[in-house]
């Protein structure tokens, strides 16, 4: 394969040199375990210290609430249990979007089967959530907002500066899913009222495996692993010291161009949208037009199917990624594009290209003159295609 | 994910297109669902002549049209009435588990395209007398 | 600091260069999601499905009955709390040990605050837990026996087969944490009638942060970490790619020739133990004098503190660890200590080495130079050894 363009960062990131310089010694001469008290611990110890203030200034948190875990999943799972089983005897209420990642959503879903109700609000058609929904489903019960920074499939920006002010106005808590937006958006949790913060390092150029969740101080919430006393007693496991190095390293590389590297994926995001828009017909993009993170894209390109796009694609070297049901064989295509009123069959030709740091303009050029080739070949094979050509 | 076959059959797909005058044309599958899968047979005594399919759906779909139409093409009716997904399947080297039913659409559409004919020419086709080209083939 | 003698490896190991190497290119260049269709994320699927093959291998599993987690103290809670919700209906009684892990013991600990009820076996003198009180503490409420391989302080060796037979003959699920046992005895879950089994990569040579959680086929049991249909839809969360290619070349490298690494561990061990306790006085030995893991090593040194010895060796470049309550600042010695019956005041001045790969005779004798001038040194200045001296 002489080309290959990745353009699926969403989805995760290479390592970055740098970051894995970091990350290295940590592997085989500085492999004290952070607990034991002779010098090697201590060294342990001390980078991973490090990390939490390396971590904490970029969301203007305090060092002691950056907990590490191993990734996006956990941070979601702990923030949103953890805060509901010790927050049970002041209610039992949860609210959240129905365009969350799985990680919120089926945490919730299983909170539901454990005595807790939970809201989904809705979305509009640009996956922004109502907020004055949001203000009519909090009740005295209601112990919890979980709503997304950003979203992973469209790419949608939520008005969280005004989640965080309802909810800290009604003395809820807040948690937002960051998994997206790390990296790519300024966040300051205190400005933002934001009480709980979820990051995973593989999606900005750290390692996978890796994850935080912040915890503002004085936040009732349980452990959820149990065990040792690490993390101050409320993360047990022997903490995985390369990965935690190897996050703050890359959240720090992330933050430290972040104008750069946003007006760079931006103007390559916004010449991919309007060079596939322009030569090929039947196309929409969705999510917001402004609102959006830096490098994603999500076109719906009717009567072909995103697998076959995707298969294709990789095909001719690129990678990309879809919200069609059969990706994965399932019959519902992603919950994100049919909360955005996208209909079935629309959805099914999702097709999502994330730009990152690695691409290029030439990456760009490339994509639209494979993908142009590809639909058109996909269209001749389609039905559907057939029916609007013939005007039926 | 797929076998050399299954992405021979979706890169290079054999039969793309329609026939103008087609002797039997079945359509299954919903748009709604991802996949609609359309087969036009040409039919001359009894034997397939000519057979063309399109297809709205992934790569397995996709692929298995291609393989069942080259499984049926030239052979009789009775033949053609007895192609099973395994038998698509198969000859593609496999499917993932949660994309056998993809290889059930073509065995359906095939067998629409065959009532399709038997219809329209007033005969009946051993094996299709409890055929019903509207049910639902996704087992997701 | 002219000499380093690392002997703690049951706290953590350094990761094997060769894991390493084959773990780097899963940072960088196979950086793909395995979730992904596309050729890089093709790769990294195909890592841990082989991966998980060899794992599977190892312990006479099959594949997809292995399940990679963030480490040890993941796959102890998921074991005890996923298969505890998922049995609620058969029963709300669960059987382990006093020595357990707190990984499982603050598991078990949860539940009781969940409506279960635990039993928690005692150990003999030497650690070892009591079948007949376990046979008796069996009731049809019973679900599950969580029983540790090997213990992580003293180092013995549970009777598993038996009480994995127990187990079996009952219809209750076994679990055990083998967080110390992988690696250094030979485990076939299917003689040994395990159910569930925990491991963890960073005690065998491999990277921090990842580790697996066995299950047998037909367990009934739910996840922990919801999200995404990674693991067969069991746990959630983008997979540590590059941490479980490596949790599989070490676990490989660990059986290659467990025979060898052993006598020579035995041997090694053996002599620390007969060198120490002959030039040292009031010592004893805790733990099983056979059935033990081989690297080992738990002494009462009377009279002196665990905290002042650590610190005293670590000056004199050696890493050790103590089961002593100063370590930790809490006012109680090791739970395991005293559940063998040692008194407070001799647990307190407990002491642990474990050997390893990379350990020498060498270190050996200057282990035990180094210990007795420290215990000489401690003694002078102890108040209780002066009342033994002067016949007290
Ligand atoms: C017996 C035992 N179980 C569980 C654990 C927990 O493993 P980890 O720290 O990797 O989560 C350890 C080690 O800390 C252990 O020794
Ligand atoms: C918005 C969002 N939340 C959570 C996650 C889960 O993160 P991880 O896969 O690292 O556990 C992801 C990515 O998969 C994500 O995009
Ligand atoms: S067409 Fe939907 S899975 Fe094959
Ligand atoms: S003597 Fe200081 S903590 Fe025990």
């Amino acid at each position: 394969m002489e080309r290959y363009v990745y353009m699926d960062y969403a989805a995760t990131t290479p390592v970055k040199k740098e970051v894995l310089e970091e990350m290295m010694p940590y592997f085989t001469e500085k492999y004290g375990n952070p607990s034991s008290i002779y010098r090697i611990g201590r060294e342990s110890r001390a980078a991973i210290d490090e990390a939490r203030e390396r971590v904490a200034k970029i969301i203007e948190a305090k060092p002691k609430e950056i907990y590490f875990t191993s990734g996006g999943s956990e941070s979601d799972n702990w923030a949103i249990k953890g805060v509901a089983f010790a927050n049970r005897d002041k209610g039992n209420h949860i609210i959240t979007s129905k365009i969350e990642h799985h990680a919120v959503l089926h945490a919730c879903e299983y909170l539901e089967k454990h005595g807790f109700e939970v809201t989904y609000l809705d979305v509009d058609e640009y996956g922004i959530v109502d907020l004055e929904q949001l203000k009519n489903a909090i009740t005295d019960k209601t112990i919890l907002i979980t709503i997304m920074f950003a979203n992973n499939e469209i790419g949608t920006i939520q008005p969280i500066q005004e989640i965080g002010k309802i909810a800290r106005e009604k003395g809820v808590y807040f948690h937002t899913d960051a998994v997206q937006a790390i990296g790519n958006v300024e966040i300051d949790v205190n400005k933002l009222n934001i009480d709980l913060l979820s990051m995973s390092a593989h999606k900005f150029y750290g390692p996978k495996g890796v994850g935080v969740l912040y915890i503002r101080e004085g936040v009732k919430i349980h452990p959820y692993i149990h065990g040792g006393a690490q993390e101050k007693n409320r993360r047990a496991g022997t903490e995985n010291v390369a990965g935690i190095v190897g996050l703050a390293k890359a959240l720090e590389l992330a933050y430290e161009n972040l104008e750069e590297h946003n007006k760079k994926l931006v103007y390559l995001r916004d010449k991919l949208i309007k060079e596939v828009t322009n030569k090929i017909d039947y196309v929409r993009v969705n999510g917001h037009p402004e609102k959006r993170l830096p490098g994603n894209v999500n076109f719906s390109i009717e009567f072909v199917e995103g697998e076959a796009l995707l298969l294709s694609l990789d095909m001719m070297g690129i990678a990309a990624s879809s919200g069609s049901a059969c990706t994965s064989g399932s019959l519902d295509p992603s919950h994100v594009l049919l909360a955005i009123g996208l209909p079935h069959e629309i959805a099914h030709g999702s097709l999502r290209f994330t730009l990152g740091d690695f691409n290029t303009e030439e990456d760009v050029d490339y994509v639209v003159e494979s993908l142009v080739k590809i639909v058109e070949r996909l269209r001749e094979m389609s039905p559907l295609y057939e029916n609007v050509k013939e005007g039926k | 994910m797929y076998s050399e076959k299954v992405m021979d059959h979706f890169m290079n797909p054999r039969n793309v297109g329609e026939i103008e005058d087609a002797d039997g044309v079945g359509q299954v599958g919903n748009p709604k669902c991802g996949d609609i899968m359309k087969i036009y047979l040409k039919i001359e005594d009894g034997i397939i002549v000519d057979v063309k399919f399109k297809t709205f759906g992934c790569g397995s779909a996709i692929a298995s049209s291609s393989m069942a139409t080259e499984l049926i093409k030239g052979k009789s009716i009775e033949e053609a009435v007895k192609l099973t997904n395994k038998a698509v399947a198969e000859a593609l080297d496999g499917l993932p588990p949660v994309k056998m039913h993809c290889s059930v659409l073509a065995e359906q559409a095939i067998k629409a395209a065959l009532l399709d004919y038997a219809k329209k020419n007033n005969v009946t086709i051993e094996g299709l007398e409890d055929f019903n080209p509207d049910e639902d083939p996704h087992e997701h």
